[in-house]
C-alpha cells in the first residue's frame, strides 16, 4: 500500500533565473522510479492551493531525487520557496515512463525549454547501455540551462536558442531536420512544449523512425481517477480515443498522439 | 466499552459506515487499491456511466480556481454493457456498496441503463440529473422540479434496486427539488452536484477548459453544499447522502450535523487518495470523543443560535 | 501616445473607469479615506438601504471558509432619509459616482426609496433583489424571472436616475433573470449578489452565524460569477457591472472578457483597503501591454477554443 | 494616507504551550498606538486564509511592537510559524483603545487568559501615571503566563487559575469579587472571555465603578466598514443598538454593553 510521502529538501538552488534545482531524500520504501515518470507534489503548507503540481523526475540517486522546477505561477513559486530542511508531500512516482527496451543504436534526444528536465535521467540511463550512440539537442527559448549536467554523460550535444547564437539559432528542430538528413537513427525521444512535439512526431514519421513523446496535460489526480487529463490518441485505423496523459502516459509514441489543428 | 457504530440505512442499502467517495473522482475504484483498502469504504459512487460509450470533451478539462477547481470531463466512459462486464466483477470482490452513477440524453436513456443495471449485481443506482457537463439534456433534467419528479418516477419503473437521486446545486429552490426527487419515488436523494463555473486565461483571452465552462468542486463549493444539504434533510423524510468539498473528518461532520445520513467525498479523492481512511477515523474519534454511541446520534443536531 | 481610454458608459451613467466598490463592503466611504483617494473610483456602491432604519441580525455575523467569507449582516442600516441627510453629501465632495443600493420588504418599499431618492443628488440606484439575509420578501424578488420583471418595471415608474438591477445568483437560469431586468426597464445590471452558504461550528453544534445561513462572497465564487456575468451579458442588450470575489487586476480582467462593462470590488476591501487603486493600475497596464487603447476592446472577447 | 505595512519580525518565542510572543519592528511613520488598539494581520504567505486577523497590540515599543498570539487555528497556527526576519503584513492601529484619561486612583485591571496580553500595556501606561494604585488581577484556565511581565511595572497582583493552586484556585471573577467588598475602586478595566466580562461589568454596577472591556467579536474589515462585528449596546433608556466592535470598539464601557441571554 503506497503511503503519503513527506520528504525532506537536501538542497535547493536558483540554476538560471526563476529554474530552481530541488533535491529530496529519496524515501526507503519507494519503489522503483522510471525516467519520464513523475510525481504529484503539494505546493502549500496548508490546503492552499487545492491541487498538486506533477513535476517529473529530473535525477534519480541512490538516497535522492532531484526536481527542476520553472517559477511559472503560484504553486511553483510555493515549491521553489521552500527552503533546504523544511519538506515536500509527494505522490508517485506516477506514469508509464520511458521505455528503453530498445535494441537499435542510434539514439536522438530532443528537449524544448523545462522539457529538458526529464530528459537528464534519460540519457544518464542510456549512457550506460551498451553499443548505444547518444545525440543530445537541447532547444532554448533564451538562455541555457542544464547543458553541463547533460555533458556528464554524453559528448554529442547541440544547443540551440531563439534569441542568442550558440550551436544553432532558431527552434531546435530545424538542426534536428537537418541531422536526420545527416544520420540514420533508430529512435527519437523528445519533450517540450506541444508545436515542438508536432514537429518531432511529424520527423519522426517521414523518416520512419520511432519517437517516444513525454507530453503535458493539465492534471488533477495524476494517478488516472479522475480523466481530466486526456492526450487524443489512434485507435484503429479511423477512429480515436482519448486516453489518460498521466496513467497511460506520459510517455507516447509520436505515431499514436493526434495533435488536433 | 467504547465500540462506535457507524452503520447507516439509506432506505433499503444499508453501509457499514457512512463514508462513500463521490462519481467521477474515484474512477472504477482500481487505481485506489496502491493507496487505500476499498473494503473499509461505505460504499463506492463509480463515474458515471451512460448507455453507449462515450469520448468526452477536448482538454484542457480542468482548472485549479480558488480552492476550488473547475471540470468539463463530459462524462467521458466506456459505456454500462463495458462496466458490467469488465468492471462490476472487480468491484464486486470488495465488501463495500457498489452504486453506480447513471446518466442518459433522454429519459429512455435512463430508463434503459436502469433495466440494464437491475439484472446485475450493483447495489444501487444514482441517478445524475445534473451533469453540467453534457450538452443536450442533462442539466435541464435537474434544475426543474417537475423534470426531476418525471426522470425520477419513469427511471423507478425500470430500476429493482435502490435509487438515488443525486441533485444539481444549480437550481432556485434545493427543497422543491429534494421533494420532487422524493415524490417521484427515490429511495435517497444525494447532493449537492457541481456548481456551474468558468475561469479565464486572460493571457490567451480564452476559457480554461476547452468547452468553456464546467463543474466547480472542492473545498470553495462546501458552504453552498451544506447549506443545500441542511435544506433538503428537512425537507424530505428519505435519507441523504451530503457532499461538496470534504477534505477532512471535521468537514464531514458538518454534512452530518447538517442533516445528511452519509456522506461522499470527491475532489479530496484527487489530492490525498488515502483520505476516506483519515476521514473514517476522524468520525469515529469525534463520535466516541463527544461521547455519542452511534453516527445516528449527530445526523441533523446542528442549532441555529437565533432560533 | 500610450493613454488608456479606461471610460465606460453605462446606458446613462458614464464612469470615468470601470471600477466601482460593491455595496456593503465599503460603508458609506468614510471608513477608507485613510487608505484611498475617493476620487480615483469610477463609482461607490453604497451601504445597502431600507426605507426605515434596520438594525440587522445577532452576531456573530461572520464565518471564515475556504477562500471565501459568508456574512449575515441583515442590512444594517441607518435608513435612506438619514444616509440622503449626513451621508449623501459627505459623498457628494468626491469625483466619483454615487450609486444607492436599495432595498425592500415589499414592492412599494422599494418605489417609496427611489421616490425619494429621485429628488437627492445620487448618481444611480441600485435595485438589490437579492440579500439573502433578510426575512421576508428580498429572496424571493430575486429569484424568479417573473418577480424581477414586476418589482423592475414597478420601480422604474419611480425612480428617475439610472437604474442598476442586482442579481442573485441563487437562480435556476441567470439569463431569464436577466432578460426580465432588462425587460422591466433596468439601465443596467450588476451580478453575482453573494451565493447562500452555511457553516458549521463542529464543537458547539450550532451554525457558525446565529442566524443560520448568510451570503458566501470571495475568491471562492469567482468562477460563478465568471460564468453568469458570461451567460448575462450574452442575454441582454444593456450594461453589465461584474462582481463576485475579484481581488486583484487579473480577476477584473476575466469579468471584462467575460463581457462586463464594469465590474466591483467587494470582499477584497474588507483584506485591502486600497485594492481599489492597485485593480485600476493593473488594468491600465494590462490595457497597454496588450496594445488596445481603451477598455472598451476587451469587453466580451473572450473566446471558448472548442467553439 | 495609510499605507500597506510590511513589518519585519525580530523576535518570536513560545512563551508558554501553544502561545507566542512576536515582535515586530514598528513602521517609521505608524501613528500613535493606544493601549487596547488592535491591528488586523494578514496569516498567510499568500491570499489564502483570506480573512486578516484581529490581534491585540500587548506592548508598544519605540522601535518595536509585541504581539501575544494563542494558537487556535489555521490564521494563528501560521502566524505563528513565522520566523524571524520574515515579514508580517499588518493593518492599524485599528479600534479606539483605552481611555486613560482617568482622575480618581485605585484601578482594578482583571485579565483572563489571552484576554491578559491587551492589558500589558495598559498596565505599564498606567503605572507611568502619578498617583494612582493600580492592581491586577490575572485568571487562567491552567498555567499562568505573561505574569512576570506585569510584575514589572507593578507590585499588588494576584493569579488566579481554574486547575492549580496559586494565589487563588477557580475563576478570577471570585477574588474579584472579595477585592471589591475590601477595598473601594475607581476604575475598571478587563479584557477576557465574554462570561468573565459579564460578571465584571455586573459587579461595576452593583458598586458603582466605571469599567472599561475590551471585546471581541468575529471579525473582517477590523476597520469599520462590514458590519459584521456588532456589539449590542444601550441606546436611551429602553432601546438598543448594534454598533462596531472594531471601531466604536473594541473598548467599551460596562454600562453601554449588552449581554445577551
Ligand atoms: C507530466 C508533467 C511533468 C511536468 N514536469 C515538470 C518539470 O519537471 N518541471 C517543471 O517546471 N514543470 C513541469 N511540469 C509543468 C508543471 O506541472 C506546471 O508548470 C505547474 O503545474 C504550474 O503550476 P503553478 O501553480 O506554478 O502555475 P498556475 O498557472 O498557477 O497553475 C494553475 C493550475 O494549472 C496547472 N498548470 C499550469 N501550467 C501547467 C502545465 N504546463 N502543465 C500542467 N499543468 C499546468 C497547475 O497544475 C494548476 O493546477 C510538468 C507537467 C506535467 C503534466
Ligand atoms: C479586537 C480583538 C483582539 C484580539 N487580540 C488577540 C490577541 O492579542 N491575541 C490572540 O491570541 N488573539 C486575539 N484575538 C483573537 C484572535 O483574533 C483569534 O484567535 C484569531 O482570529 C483566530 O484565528 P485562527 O485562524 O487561528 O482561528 P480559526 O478558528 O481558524 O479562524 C476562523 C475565523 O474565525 C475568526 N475567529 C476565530 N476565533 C476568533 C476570536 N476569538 N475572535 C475573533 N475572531 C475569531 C478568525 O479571525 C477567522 O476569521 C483578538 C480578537 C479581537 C476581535
Ligand atoms: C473530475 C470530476 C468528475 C465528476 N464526474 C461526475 C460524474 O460522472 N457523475 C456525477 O454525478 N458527478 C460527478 N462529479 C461530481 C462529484 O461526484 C461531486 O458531486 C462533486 O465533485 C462535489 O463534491 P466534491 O466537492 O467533494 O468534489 C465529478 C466531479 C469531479 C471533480
Ligand atoms: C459584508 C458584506 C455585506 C454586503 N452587503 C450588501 C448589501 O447591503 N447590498 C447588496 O446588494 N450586496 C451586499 N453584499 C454583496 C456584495 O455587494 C457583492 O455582491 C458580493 O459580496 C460579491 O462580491 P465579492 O465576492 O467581491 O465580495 C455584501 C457583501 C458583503 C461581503
Ligand atoms: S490527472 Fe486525473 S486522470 Fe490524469
Ligand atoms: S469588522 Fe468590519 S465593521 Fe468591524
Amino acid at each position: 500500500m503506497n503511503k503519503n510521502y513527506i520528504c525532506k529538501i537536501v538542497h535547493n538552488t536558483e540554476i538560471t533565473a526563476g529554474i530552481h534545482k530541488i533535491v529530496i531524500e529519496k524515501p526507503k520504501d519507494l519503489g522503483k522510479v522510471k525516467a519520464g515518470q513523475f510525481f504529484n507534489l503539494k505546493s502549500g503548507e496548508e490546503e492552499y492551493p487545492l491541487l498538486r503540481r506533477p513535476i517529473s523526475v529530473s535525477i534519480i540517486d541512490d538516497e535522492t531525487l532531484t526536481f527542476l522546477i520553472n517559477k511559472v505561477g503560484k504553486g511553483t513559486m510555493l515549491l521553489c520557496s521552500k527552503n533546504k530542511g523544511e519538506y515536500i508531500d509527494i505522490l508517485g512516482p506516477l506514469g508509464n515512463g520511458f521505455n528503453l527496451d530498445i535494441e537499435k543504436n542510434n539514439v536522438l534526444v530532443v528537449g524544448g525549454g523545462m522539457g529538458v528536465a526529464p530528459l537528464l535521467e534519460l540519457v544518464k540511463q542510456l549512457s550506460l547501455k551498451d553499443d548505444i550512440d547518444i545525440k543530445v539537442m537541447l532547444g532554448y527559448s533564451d538562455i541555457p540551462f542544464m547543458v553541463e549536467d547533460f555533458k556528464e554523460f554524453v559528448d554529442d550535444l547541440i544547443v540551440a536558442s531563439e534569441k542568442k547564437e550558440f550551436d544553432y539559432k532558431g527552434y531546435v528542430t530545424e538542426p534536428l531536420k537537418q541531422e536526420l538528413q545527416n544520420k540514420k537513427y533508430d529512435h527519437i525521444f523528445a519533450c517540450g512544449p506541444k508545436p515542438m512535439l508536432k514537429v518531432v512526431k511529424n520527423l519522426g514519421e517521414e523518416n520512419d523512425i520511432p519517437v517516444q513523446l513525454l507530453m503535458e496535460e493539465r492534471m488533477a489526480c495524476g494517478m488516472g481517477a479522475c480523466l481530466v487529463c486526456t492526450c487524443k490518441v489512434k485507435k484503429g485505423e479511423d477512429d480515436w480515443n482519448y486516453v489518460r496523459t498521466c496513467k497511460e502516459g506520459p510517455v507516447f509514441y509520436g505515431e499514436e498522439v493526434i495533435f488536433d489543428e | 466499552m467504547s465500540r462506535v457504530d457507524l452503520k447507516v440505512d439509506l432506505n433499503g442499502l444499508t453501509l457499514k459506515n457512512p463514508v462513500t467517495v463521490a462519481s467521477g473522482t474515484f474512477g472504477f475504484g482500481r487505481e485506489f487499491t496502491d493507496y487505500l483498502d476499498l473494503n473499509i469504504l461505505g460504499g463506492i459512487m463509480v463515474k458515471g456511466l451512460t448507455l453507449e460509450e462515450r469520448k468526452g470533451n477536448p482538454t484542457p478539462r480542468v482548472s485549479e480556481t480558488p480552492m476550488g477547481m473547475i471540470n468539463s470531463v463530459g462524462l467521458q466512459n466506456p459505456g454500462v454493457e463495458y462496466f458490467v462486464k469488465e468492471e462490476l466483477p472487480f468491484l464486486k470482490q470488495f465488501d463495500t456498496k457498489v452504486i453506480v452513477n447513471i446518466n442518459g440524453n433522454t429519459i429512455e436513456e435512463y430508463c434503459k441503463i436502469a433495466e440494464i443495471l437491475s439484472k446485475t449485481s450493483v447495489d444501487s443506482m444514482e441517478l445524475n440529473i445534473s451533469c453540467p457537463n453534457v450538452k443536450r439534456g442533462g442539466v435541464s433534467f435537474g434544475r426543474e422540479p417537475e423534470m426531476v419528479y418525471e426522470v425520477t418516477n419513469k427511471v423507478r419503473q425500470y430500476c429493482d434496486k435502490h435509487l438515488i437521486v443525486k441533485l444539481s446545486p444549480n437550481v432556485k429552490d434545493i427543497k422543491e427539488i429534494a421533494i420532487a426527487a422524493e415524490k417521484g419515488g427515490a429511495d435517497c436523494i444525494s447532493l449537492i452536484n457541481t456548481v456551474i463555473g468558468m475561469a479565464i486565461d486572460i493571457e490567451n483571452q480564452t476559457t480554461v477548459l476547452a468547452r468553456g465552462m464546467g463543474g466547480l468542486s472542492g473545498p470553495a463549493i462546501k458552504p453552498i453544499a451544506v447549506r443545500m444539504v441542511y435544506e433538503a434533510a428537512n425537507s424530505v423524510s428519505i435519507p441523504v447522502i451530503g457532499m461538496g468539498g470534504i477534505m477532512n473528518y471535521r468537514d464531514a461532520i458538518e454534512f452530518f450535523l447538517a442533516g445528511a445520513n452519509a456522506i461522499s467525498i470527491g475532489t479530496a479523492n484527487l489530492i490525498n487518495p488515502w483520505v476516506a481512511r483519515e476521514v473514517i477515523d476522524g468520525i469515529k474519534e469525534y463520535i466516541k470523543t463527544k461521547g455519542y454511541g452511534s453516527i445516528k446520534e449527530i445526523i441533523g443536531k446542528v442549532r441555529i443560535p437565533s432560533l
